[in-house]
C-alpha cells in the first residue's frame, strides 16, 4: 500500500490549529479528535502546533514545508488561507489540507475541505422552533461569535430553518440573533443567554466556541430558577453530555471527519487536490444521533468531566428530551427539508460579501425563501 | 568601558539565571529542560528573517510603552494605537499604492491616538490607563466592524482588503531598529529628550526649569502613538498585507510589547534586544508544542518564569556580592 | 552614664562611597551635643544609623548601656529615640494630625485620633511651637512643617532627640524660641543631639561638641572651652575669614522692575497682595520674612515659573510679564528656588542637573552637547569643591552641602543679570557659606542685580544693600541695612510696622 | 419594560463583582505603593484551583476559600518581587499573568484532558427577589468596598498603609514597617483578587474555561484609576461598568425584538457600549487624579 511513501516509514502529519487553539470544545477540538482517530486508525505520526498570531503563519508553513519531515500539513481554519495561498506554490512537494476554508485555488498539492453549515443550521432551525413551540413560545434565540463569514452561513441557515418551519406549519417563529463579538468570553455569552430568555427566547443555538458554554449555563440557571422553561442547543461536537436534560440536540460539523478524509487521502494514497464541500449528504455537517452523544458523552467521561452521570445516563435522558420537545410532526418536517437538501432540491447560496449576507437575511425574514438558495 | 563590560555581565548573568530557574520548573512539570531549551533555541533562534519580522511591531510598541514611561506617563494603549496604524496604513495602501504614504499616515494615525489619550489627560485630568484600556477595546470593536462590513476582501471575506503587491515592503526589521535609534538619539542628545526625562522623574523640577509639563506629556504621548502606530504600519505593509476579520494579526502586539519596553529597561537599544529576545521565544513556544507535544502553554509558562525573574535584577547583584564577599574571605 | 555610644561605626554606601570611616561617638545623658563637619562628612549618615533608618557596615551602637541593633526606626523609637531630619520626613499629602497620629502609633498602637488631637494642643501649649493641625503638610511652609516635626518627635516621648540642621530656614526669632525649646526639654533630662553649620549656634546652645571630617572624627570638646575660630578651624583644617567684607558701591540703572504685583498660592489664596519693588545694577536686594509670606510665589513669579494674577515685570525696559521661564532664563535671570527638591532632579548626575537651566547653553538647533554640559558641570564642581565620586553621581548620593554648591553654582556660572536667590547657604558648611557669600558680593560688584530671599538675618544685614521686610504678601519696610537693628527687622517680619510701635 | 430593567440591573450584579473585588483589593496594594498589574493572572488561577477544589468537594464556599487564599499567595509572591528584591513591578505583573494562564492550562490539560475548560460545579446560590436575581457575593463585594474605605481612612492601620504609599521614607522615620505593611497590603490585595477569580466560577458560570477572566484584570485595573484610589468609588465604577456591560448586549437584542430589525456588523459597536460609556462617566464626573505618589517605586534601604 502507499505508493509515494516509502514502505515501513510511518506517515507524519502535522495538524496546524486556529490562533485559538484548542480548547474550544468545538472547532479545534474536533479537529484534533479527527487527526487522533487517524494516529490510531491508520498509524499515521501526528504533530500539533498552535501559531501564536496571524503573522506567525506563512514563516511556520514555509519553515516545515521546508523540512520535508511531514507528508501533510493540515491547517485548521480559515485564518491559513492567505497563508497557504501564498506558499503553496513554491512547494509544490509539499502536500496541504487546509480545512474550513478555501484558497479558491486548485492545485495539485492543496485539498480545501469546505463545510456547507446552511445544511445543518438549517435543521437545527426547523428543530429549535419546533421545541420553542413546545416549550409555549414562538421566539427562538442564538448566540454568535464574531460577524465572520462561517457565522453568516449559520445565520442564513438558521433563519431559512425557522422560516421554513413557518412555512409547513402557519405558525410564526420569531429569532433573536445575537453576535456578542467574541469566541472566547463565557461570562458575555451567560449574559447575552439571560438576555434572550429575558426576551422570551426559549431555544437558545450556541454559535460561539467558549462563549456559549456560557449561554449554555444561563439556560441551565433559568430553568434551575424557576424563570421558566428553556433549552439549548450546541454546535460542532456533540454537547449535549454537558447537560442533557436542557440541551436536547447539537448541531454537527464534521471538522473530524475532513481532518481524517485528508490524512487518510494520503496514507492510502488517494491524494487528488482540489476543493471538497462537505455536506448533509456527505455526512459532513447534520445533527448528532444518539451515538455520537453517546461518544462524546464516553469523551467527557474519560476526561472526568461526567460526574454523577455515565455516558449511557446521558444518552437515555438525550433521547427522553427528544422524545419530549421534538414532535414527531417536526422530525417530519426535518426529513423532508433533509431529503430536499441532500437531492439537491435545496442548495443555499454562500453569501461572498457582508451586504450579500444582510440581504439574503432580510429577504429570509420578509419570509422570501428562496433567497437563501442557488437559482438554477 | 568597564561599565559597559558590567552592564552586559549583568544581563547575561540573569538570562543564565532566568533560564535555570525556567529548567527547574520545566522538571517539576515533568518535562526535559534540555530537550525544551534545545528546540527552544534552535526554533525561536534558527529562522533569522521570521525571527527579525516577528520582533520588528514588538519593538515598535515597546518604544510606544518606553518613551511615555519615561515622561511619567503609563501608556498601556500601544494595543489599540498599533491597531489603528494598521489599519490606516492598510487602507491608504490600498486605495493609494504608495507605501511610504501608508507608512507615515499609519504612524500619524497611532500618533494621533496616543495624542488624544494625553489629551484626555492634560486638559481633563482622566488618568491614562483609564482612557488607554477603555480604548483598547473600542478600537477592537471598531476595527472588528470596519473589516468584516466595510473593508473586507471580495475574493476572501475573512480578511480586509489586501495591501497590494506595489505597496508591500521589505526591510522592516531595519526600520524598526532605525527608529528605535533616532529614538534614543532623541531621548539622550536633543533638548527634547532630556525635557521628557525630567519631566518624567521630577514633574516639578521641570516646572522650575520652565518647561512645559502638558506639552512634554502631549509630546510623549504623540512619540509612543507614533511608534505603535508605525508598528501596525509594519506589520501589515511588510509581513501580513491583511488583517484577519477576528483580528488576530493585531491582538496581543501592544500589551507584549509593555513587556518588552520594559525588559529592555526603557532604553530604546535595550528594546531593540529585548524584542528579539522575546520574539525568540515566542516562536520557539510555538515549535516546542510540535516537537515535544507539550501543551502550548507549556511556553507561556516558561515565558512567564523567564520574565518574572527578569524583573528582579536586585537578586543576581545580591547573589554575586555575597559570592565575590565570600571569595575575599 | 552615656546616652549614646557608638563605636568604630563603618558605613559604605551601595554604591560604594565610604560615608563613615571607623567613627566614635558618645553623648552624656541630658547634656546638648552639637555636631559639626563640612558638607558631606558623615554627619546625617552616622545619625540615621543611629536612628535605625540605615544599617551600619560595621560597629556597635549602645543607648543607656544597653546594645541595640535596630532594625527600623520603629526600634529605635521604642528606645526613645527621636529624630527631625534635614530634609522633613513627614507625609506631604497628609495633614498635620494624621501625621502626628502616625508618629505615635508605633509607641502606642490603641492611641486614637482624638488623643493625639488633645495631646498635640497639650504640647504646643507645653512647648509654645504652633503648628495648624488640619492644614495638609504640603501646603504649609517649611518653617511650620518643622515645628511639626520636633512636635512629632517630643510626642513620641523621646529620650533622645536629634536634630538635623534644625535652623537652617528658620529665622532669628523662630531659632530664639525653638533653643528656648530645647532648653526647656534639657531641663526635662531629655538627651540632645544637634547638627548646625552656625557655629554661634553651637556655641549658644551645646554644651559639648563633637567635630567630624571626611568620614573621621576630629575630636569631642567642651563647647566653653573653644572659641568659634577654634571650632572653625577643627572642622576645615585651614583658617576661615568670618567676617565678609563688603565694598560700598553705587547702584546703578534699574533692571527689574514689579509694578503691583498680586500673585495666587498653590491653593489659589493670594499670597502676593500688590507688591512694588525694583533691584538695580550693582545692588543686593534683601527680602527679610518668615518663610510662607509669599516669598516663594514671589520668586517663582520673577522668574516665570508662575503666573501672576495682576500685575507688571519690566527686565530690562522690556515688559517681561507674559515670558516663560525659559525665556527668561535665556535673557538673563537665574533663579534658586528655595528647595533642592525643586532645583534638582535627584535621579540625574550631575552633568544632567547641571544643564536643567542651561539648556539654552548646551543646545543647538534641539541638539544637546553633552561636552559642554560636562565643562560645565566640571567647572562647578572645581570651583564650588563638590565632593563627588564622579560627574555622573546621581545628585541624590551627594550630601545635602553639595547639592546646594551644585543648584547654586549652575546659575552663577552663567553670570546673569538679575539673580534671584532662595536661601542660598541653606545647609552649607561655614566654608562653603562664605564661599557663596563671597561670589553673590562678587556678581554684585560686577554690576549684577540680585533679589536675595533669606530667612537668615545675619545673612541679610551682612549682604544686602537694600532690605524689604515681606509680611502676608505685603511690603512692610525698605531701607538700607543701617537703618534696621535685629530687633526691629524681627517686629516688622512679625508684622508689626515700625511707626505704630 | 421593567422587568427588562430588572434583568438588566441583576447581570450588572453579576458582572461587577470581579471588577469591584479585584478593583477595591487594588486600590489596598497600590495605597501602599505597589502595583500589580497581575490581576489577570490571579483571576486564572484562582478560579482554577477554586474549580478543582469545589469539582472535588462539591463546597463552592470551599472553593471560595481556596480563591482567597490563591490569591493571597500570588500576591505574597508578587510582593516579595516588588518589596524585597526591588523588581520591577510591572514586568513582575506581566510575567505573572503569562506564567498564571500557563500553569492553569497545563494543569487542566493534566486533570481533565481538556485545553479549554473544565467540567461544571456546583454554584453557590443566588437570591431571587421578584425579576431580580442577586448573587450574594455582590452584596459582599460592596461590603467590601464600605470596610476597605473604612479600614483606609478611619484606623491606623489603614493610615501606615497609606503613608507607605505616599512617602515610604516618612512613613519609616515615623515608625512605619514599609516592607512588611507593603508585602500585606499586596497580599490582601492579592486575596481580593482571588475572591473575585473564585467568584467567576462558583458565584457566575459555574466552570473555569481557559479565557476566565477575559480581560477583566485590566479593567479592574482602569476601575482603580477611575476610582481615584478611593475603595467606595471602586464599588460605584464596577456599577458603572457592569450596567453598561449590560446594557451592551440588552440594547441590540431589545432592538431586534421590538422593530425586527437585524443587527449583524453593528453588534460591534453596540459592544462599545461599556468602555465609551465609562469613558464618558470618567470624562464628566473626574476631578484631579491623585495616585498614591510612591506607586510603583520600590523603597530602597542602604
Ligand atoms: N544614599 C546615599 N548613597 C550614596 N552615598 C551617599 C548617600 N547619602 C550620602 N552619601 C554620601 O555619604 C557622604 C556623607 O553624607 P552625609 O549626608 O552623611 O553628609 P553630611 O555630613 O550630613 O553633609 P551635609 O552637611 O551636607 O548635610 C557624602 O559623601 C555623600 O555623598
Ligand atoms: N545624560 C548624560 N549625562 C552624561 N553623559 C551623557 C549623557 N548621555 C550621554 N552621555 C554621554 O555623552 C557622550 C556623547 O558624546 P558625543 O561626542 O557623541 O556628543 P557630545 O560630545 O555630547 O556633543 P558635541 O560633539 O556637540 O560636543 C557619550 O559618551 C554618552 O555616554
Ligand atoms: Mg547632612
Ligand atoms: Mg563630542
Amino acid at each position: 500500500i502507499g505508493g509515494t511513501q516509502t514502505q515501513g516509514e510511518k506517515v507524519k502529519v502535522a495538524v496546524l490549529f486556529d490562533v485559538g487553539g484548542r480548547g474550544d470544545l468545538s472547532f479545534n477540538d474536533m479537529a484534533y479528535l479527527g487527526a487522533e482517530r487517524a494516529k490510531k486508525e491508520l498509524g499515521v505520526e501526528v504533530e500539533y502546533m498552535t501559531p501564536k498570531s496571524r503573522e506567525d503563519m506563512v514563516p511556520l508553513l514555509k519553515q516545515l514545508a521546508e523540512s520535508k519531515e511531514y507528508d501533510l500539513l493540515v491547517l485548521i481554519g480559515f485564518l491559513w488561507t492567505t497563508p497557504l495561498d501564498q506558499v503553496a506554490d513554491q512547494y509544490p512537494d509539499q502536500k496541504f489540507a487546509l480545512i474550513d476554508s478555501t484558497t479558491g485555488k486548485v492545485r495539485e498539492n492543496e485539498v480545501d475541505i469546505l463545510f456547507r453549515e446552511q445544511e445543518a443550521a438549517a435543521l437545527i432551525g426547523v428543530i429549535a422552533s419546533g421545541m420553542a413551540y413546545e416549550l409555549g413560545g414562538d421566539t427562538i434565540g442564538a448566540v454568535a461569535g464574531m460577524d465572520i463569514p462561517p457565522l453568516w452561513k449559520f445565520h442564513i441557515g438558521y433563519l431559512y430553518g425557522a422560516k421554513y418551519f413557518e412555512k409547513k406549519t402557519g405558525k410564526p417563529v420569531k429569532l433573536l440573533w445575537q453576535y456578542t463579538g467574541t469566541f472566547t468570553d463565557t461570562q458575555v455569552g451567560y449574559t447575552t443567554g439571560m438576555q434572550l430568555l429575558q426576551q422570551g427566547a426559549k431555544v437558545l443555538y450556541g454559535l460561539a466556541g467558549l462563549t456559549h458554554v456560557g449561554m449554555f449555563d444561563a439556560v441551565i440557571d433559568w430553568n434551575k430558577q424557576g424563570k421558566g422553561k428553556a433549552l439549548a442547543i450546541g454546535q460542532d461536537a456533540s454537547q449535549e453530555w454537558y447537560a442533557p436534560e436542557y440541551i436536547p440536540i447539537s448541531g454537527a460539523k464534521r471538522v473530524d471527519v475532513a481532518v481524517y478524509t485528508a490524512i487518510e487521502m494520503v496514507v492510502k494514497n488517494q491524494w487528488k487536490g482540489g476543493i471538497m464541500t462537505l455536506g448533509l449528504k456527505e455526512g459532513g455537517v447534520g445533527y448528532w444521533n444518539l451515538d455520537g452523544v453517546r461518544q462524546f458523552a464516553e469523551f467527557a467521561q474519560e476526561g472526568g468531566k461526567l460526574k454523577d452521570m455515565t455516558p449511557e445516563d446521558v444518552v437515555r435522558i438525550v433521547k427522553e428530551q427528544r422524545e419530549k420537545y421534538i414532535k414527531p410532526e417536526v422530525w417530519e418536517i426535518v426529513r423532508e427539508l433533509e431529503e430536499k437538501i441532500k437531492n439537491g432540491e435545496i442548495k443555499f447560496k454562500t453569501p461572498q460579501s457582508h451586504d450579500e449576507y444582510e440581504q439574503i437575511i432580510k429577504e429570509l425574514e420578509k419570509g422570501n425563501l428562496d433567497a437563501a438558495l442557488e437559482k438554477e | 568601558m568597564l561599565k559597559v563590560n558590567e552592564k552586559t555581565l549583568e544581563v547575561i548573568s540573569s538570562l543564565i539565571f532566568a533560564f535555570l530557574i525556567g529548567a527547574i520548573v520545566l522538571t517539576l512539570l515533568g518535562y526535559n529542560p534540555a530537550k525544551v531549551y534545545i528546540i527552544l533555541f534552535k526554533y525561536g533562534y534558527g529562522n533569522l528573517e521570521y525571527l527579525l519580522n516577528k520582533s520588528t511591531p514588538l519593538i515598535l510598541t515597546g518604544l510606544a510603552f518606553s518613551i511615555p514611561a519615561l515622561a511619567g506617563v503609563f501608556n498601556i494603549g500601544g494595543e489599540s494605537q498599533l491597531y489603528v496604524g494598521a489599519l490606516t496604513a492598510l487602507l491608504v495602501a490600498y486605495y493609494t499604492r504608495n507605501p511610504i504614504l501608508a507608512l507615515i499616515l499609519g504612524g500619524i494615525a497611532g500618533g494621533a491616538l496616543g495624542l488624544f489619550i494625553g489629551a484626555l489627560r492634560v486638559y481633563r485630568g482622566i488618568n491614562e490607563v483609564i482612557t488607554a484600556i477603555m480604548i483598547n477595546w473600542t478600537m477592537f470593536y471598531i476595527l472588528a466592524y470596519l473589516i468584516s462590513a466595510k473593508y473586507h476582501d471580495p475574493k476572501n471575506p475573512h480578511e480586509s482588503v489586501p495591501v497590494p503587491s506595489e505597496a508591500r515592503i521589505g526591510g522592516i526589521f531595519i526600520i524598526a531598529v532605525l527608529i528605535a535609534i533616532l529614538y534614543y538619539y532623541l531621548l539622550n542628545f536633543t533638548e527634547l529628550g532630556y525635557k521628557l526625562r525630567v519631566s518624567g522623574l521630577s514633574p516639578k523640577s521641570a516646572r522650575y526649569a520652565g518647561f512645559n509639563p502638558s506639552k512634554l506629556i502631549l509630546s510623549s504621548m504623540l512619540l509612543g502613538g507614533l511608534a505603535a502606530g508605525l508598528g501596525g504600519a509594519l506589520l501589515v505593509l511588510g509581513i501580513t498585507y491583511a488583517i484577519d476579520d477576528t483580528l488576530s494579526t493585531v491582538y496581543g502586539v501592544g500589551f507584549t510589547g509593555i513587556g518588552i519596553g520594559l525588559l529592555g529597561r526603557n532604553n530604546p537599544i535595550g528594546i531593540i534586544f529585548s524584542g528579539i529576545f522575546m520574539s525568540g521565544l515566542i516562536i520557539g513556544g510555538q515549535w516546542v508544542e510540535l516537537k515535544t507535544g507539550a501543551p502550548p502553554e507549556l511556553a507561556d509558562t516558561l515565558v512567564g518564569v523567564i520574565v518574572i525573574t527578569l524583573a528582579v535584577p536586585q537578586l543576581y547583584r545580591e547573589i554575586f556580592k555575597r559570592i565575590r564577599r565570600e571569595k575575599h574571605a | 552614664m552615656n546616652a549614646i555610644e557608638m563605636e568604630n561605626i563603618v558605613k559604605v554606601y551601595p554604591d560604594g562611597v565610604v560615608a563613615l570611616k571607623g567613627v566614635d561617638f558618645k553623648v552624656e545623658a541630658g547634656e546638648i551635643h552639637g555636631l559639626l563637619g563640612e558638607n558631606g562628612a558623615g554627619k546625617t549618615t552616622l545619625m540615621r544609623i543611629l536612628y535605625g533608618e540605615i544599617k551600619p557596615t560595621k560597629g556597635k551602637i549602645r543607648v543607656f548601656g544597653k546594645e541595640v541593633k535596630f532594625s527600623g526606626p520603629w526600634d529605635a523609637i521604642r528606645s526613645g529615640i527621636g529624630m527631625v531630619y534635614q530634609h522633613f520626613t513627614l507625609v506631604p499629602t497628609f495633614t498635620v494630625l494624621e501625621n502626628l497620629y502616625l508618629a505615635l502609633l508605633p509607641l502606642n498602637p490603641k492611641i486614637t485620633l482624638k488623643e493625639v488631637k488633645k495631646l498635640a494642643k497639650e504640647k504646643m501649649k507645653e512647648t509654645g511651637l504652633k503648628i495648624p493641625l488640619d492644614e495638609i503638610v504640603e501646603d504649609l511652609p517649611i518653617g511650620i512643617q518643622q515645628r511639626v516635626e520636633i512636635t512629632k518627635a517630643l510626642m513620641q516621648n523621646a529620650k533622645i532627640l536629634i536634630l538635623d540642621e534644625p535652623t537652617s530656614v528658620l529665622t532669628p526669632i523662630e531659632v530664639r524660641e525653638l533653643f528656648k525649646t530645647l532648653r526647656k526639654l534639657k531641663e526635662k533630662g531629655i538627651t540632645i543631639v544637634f547638627i548646625t553649620h552656625k557655629l554661634k549656634e553651637v556655641k549658644e546652645i551645646t554644651d559639648r561638641v563633637t567635630v567630624m571630617r571626611r568620614g573621621e572624627v576630629i575630636g569631642t570638646v567642651k563647647t566653653s572651652e573653644v572659641s568659634e575660630k577654634e571650632l572653625a578651624k577643627m572642622m576645615v583644617q585651614r583658617d576661615v575669614v568670618m567676617k565678609i567684607e563688603k565694598m560700598p558701591k553705587e547702584p546703578g540703572k534699574t533692571v527689574l522692575k514689579v509694578e503691583n504685583l498680586w500673585v495666587k498660592d498653590d491653593r489659589g489664596l493670594d499670597a502676593v497682595k500688590g507688591i512694588s519693588l525694583e533691584i538695580r545694577e550693582g545692588e543686593i536686594l534683601g527680602i527679610a520674612g518668615v518663610q510662607g509670606n509669599g516669598q516663594r510665589e514671589l520668586a517663582e513669579t520673577l522668574a516665570g515659573v508662575r503666573k501672576p494674577e495682576k500685575g507688571k515685570i519690566i527686565f530690562d525696559k522690556k515688559d517681561i510679564t507674559k515670558t516663560g521661564a525659559l525665556e527668561r532664563y535665556k535673557m538673563g535671570i537665574a533663579y534658586v528656588p528655595d528647595s533642592r527638591k525643586v532645583g534638582l532632579v535627584e535621579e540625574m548626575n550631575i552633568v544632567e542637573n547641571t544643564i536643567l537651566t542651561n539648556l539654552f547653553e548646551v543646545v543647538k538647533s534641539g541638539r544637546i552637547s553633552w561636552d559642554k554640559g560636562r565643562k560645565m558641570a566640571k567647572d562647578i564642581v572645581e570651583r564650588f569643591e563638590v565632593i563627588t565620586p564622579s560627574l555622573a553621581a546621581k545628585v541624590k548620593h551627594l550630601s545635602g552641602g553639595n547639592q546646594q554648591k551644585i543648584m547654586v553654582g549652575r546659575e552663577i556660572i552663567r553670570e546673569p543679570k538679575v539673580f534671584i536667590v532662595a536661601e542660598p547657604t541653606q545647609g552649607l558648611d561655614i566654608g562653603a557659606t562664605e564661599f557663596i557669600r563671597k561670589t553673590l558680593l562678587n556678581l554684585r560688584d560686577q554690576g549684577k542685580g540680585i533679589l536675595l530671599i533669606s530667612t537668615d538675618l545675619d545673612e541679610i544685614l551682612q549682604l544686602s544693600d537694600r532690605i524689604a521686610v515681606i509680611y502676608e504678601g505685603q511690603i512692610m519696610a525698605v531701607g538700607k541695612p543701617e537703618e534696621f537693628t535685629l530687633e526691629k527687622l524681627g517686629l516688622l517680619m512679625g508684622g508689626v510696622h515700625a511707626e505704630s510701635e | 419594560m421593567l422587568e427588562d430593567v430588572f434583568v438588566l440591573l441583576s447581570n450588572t450584579l453579576f458582572s461587577m463583582v470581579p471588577l469591584v473585588l479585584a478593583g477595591v483589593g487594588e486600590v489596598i496594594t497600590e495605597r501602599s505603593g505597589v502595583v500589580n498589574i497581575g490581576l489577570e493572572g490571579i483571576f486564572i488561577l484562582s478560579a482554577f484551583l477554586t474549580t478543582v477544589v469545589t469539582f472535588y468537594t462539591e463546597n463552592p464556599y470551599l472553593g471560595l476559600i481556596i480563591g482567597i487564599l490563591v490569591g493571597a499567595l500570588s500576591g505574597l509572591l508578587h510582593g516579595i518581587i516588588s518589596v524585597y528584591l526591588k523588581g520591577d513591578q510591572i514586568i513582575a505583573g506581566v510575567g505573572f499573568n503569562s506564567l498564571a494562564y500557563g500553569i492553569s492550562i497545563l494543569s487542566l490539560v493534566a486533570l481533565w484532558h481538556s485545553h479549554g475548560s473544565s467540567p461544571s460545579v456546583e454554584k453557590m446560590p443566588v437570591i431571587i427577589i421578584g425579576h431580580l436575581t442577586i448573587p450574594p457575593m455582590a452584596i459582599v463585594a460592596i461590603l467590601v468596598g464600605v470596610i476597605t474605605w473604612w479600614w483606609l481612612y478611619k484606623t491606623p492601620s489603614g493610615l501606615k498603609l497609606r503613608a507607605c504609599g505616599e512617602d515610604p521614607r516618612a512613613a519609616e522615620a515615623m515608625g512605619v514597617n514599609v516592607h512588611r505593611t507593603r508585602l500585606y497590603a499586596t497580599m490582601v490585595g492579592g486575596a481580593l483578587t482571588g475572591l473575585g477569580g473564585a467568584y467567576l466560577v462558583v458565584g457566575w458560570i459555574g466552570q473555569f474555561t481557559k479565557f476566565i477572566s477575559a480581560g477583566r484584570g485590566f479593567i479592574a485595573l482602569a476601575n482603580v484609576a477611575f476610582s481615584n484610589w478611593n475603595p467606595l468609588m471602586a464599588v460605584v465604577g464596577g456599577i458603572i461598568f457592569g450596567f453598561f456591560d449590560a446594557l451592551s448586549i440588552y440594547v441590540p437584542i431589545k432592538i431586534q425584538k421590538t422593530t425586527g430589525r437585524i443587527i449583524t456588523a453593528e453588534s460591534n459597536l453596540f459592544r462599545i457600549i461599556p468602555y465609551i460609556g465609562t469613558l464618558l462617566v470618567v470624562t464628566i464626573i473626574m476631578k484631579k487624579v491623585k495616585a498614591p505618589r510612591a506607586l510603583g517605586k520600590p523603597y530602597i534601604k542602604e
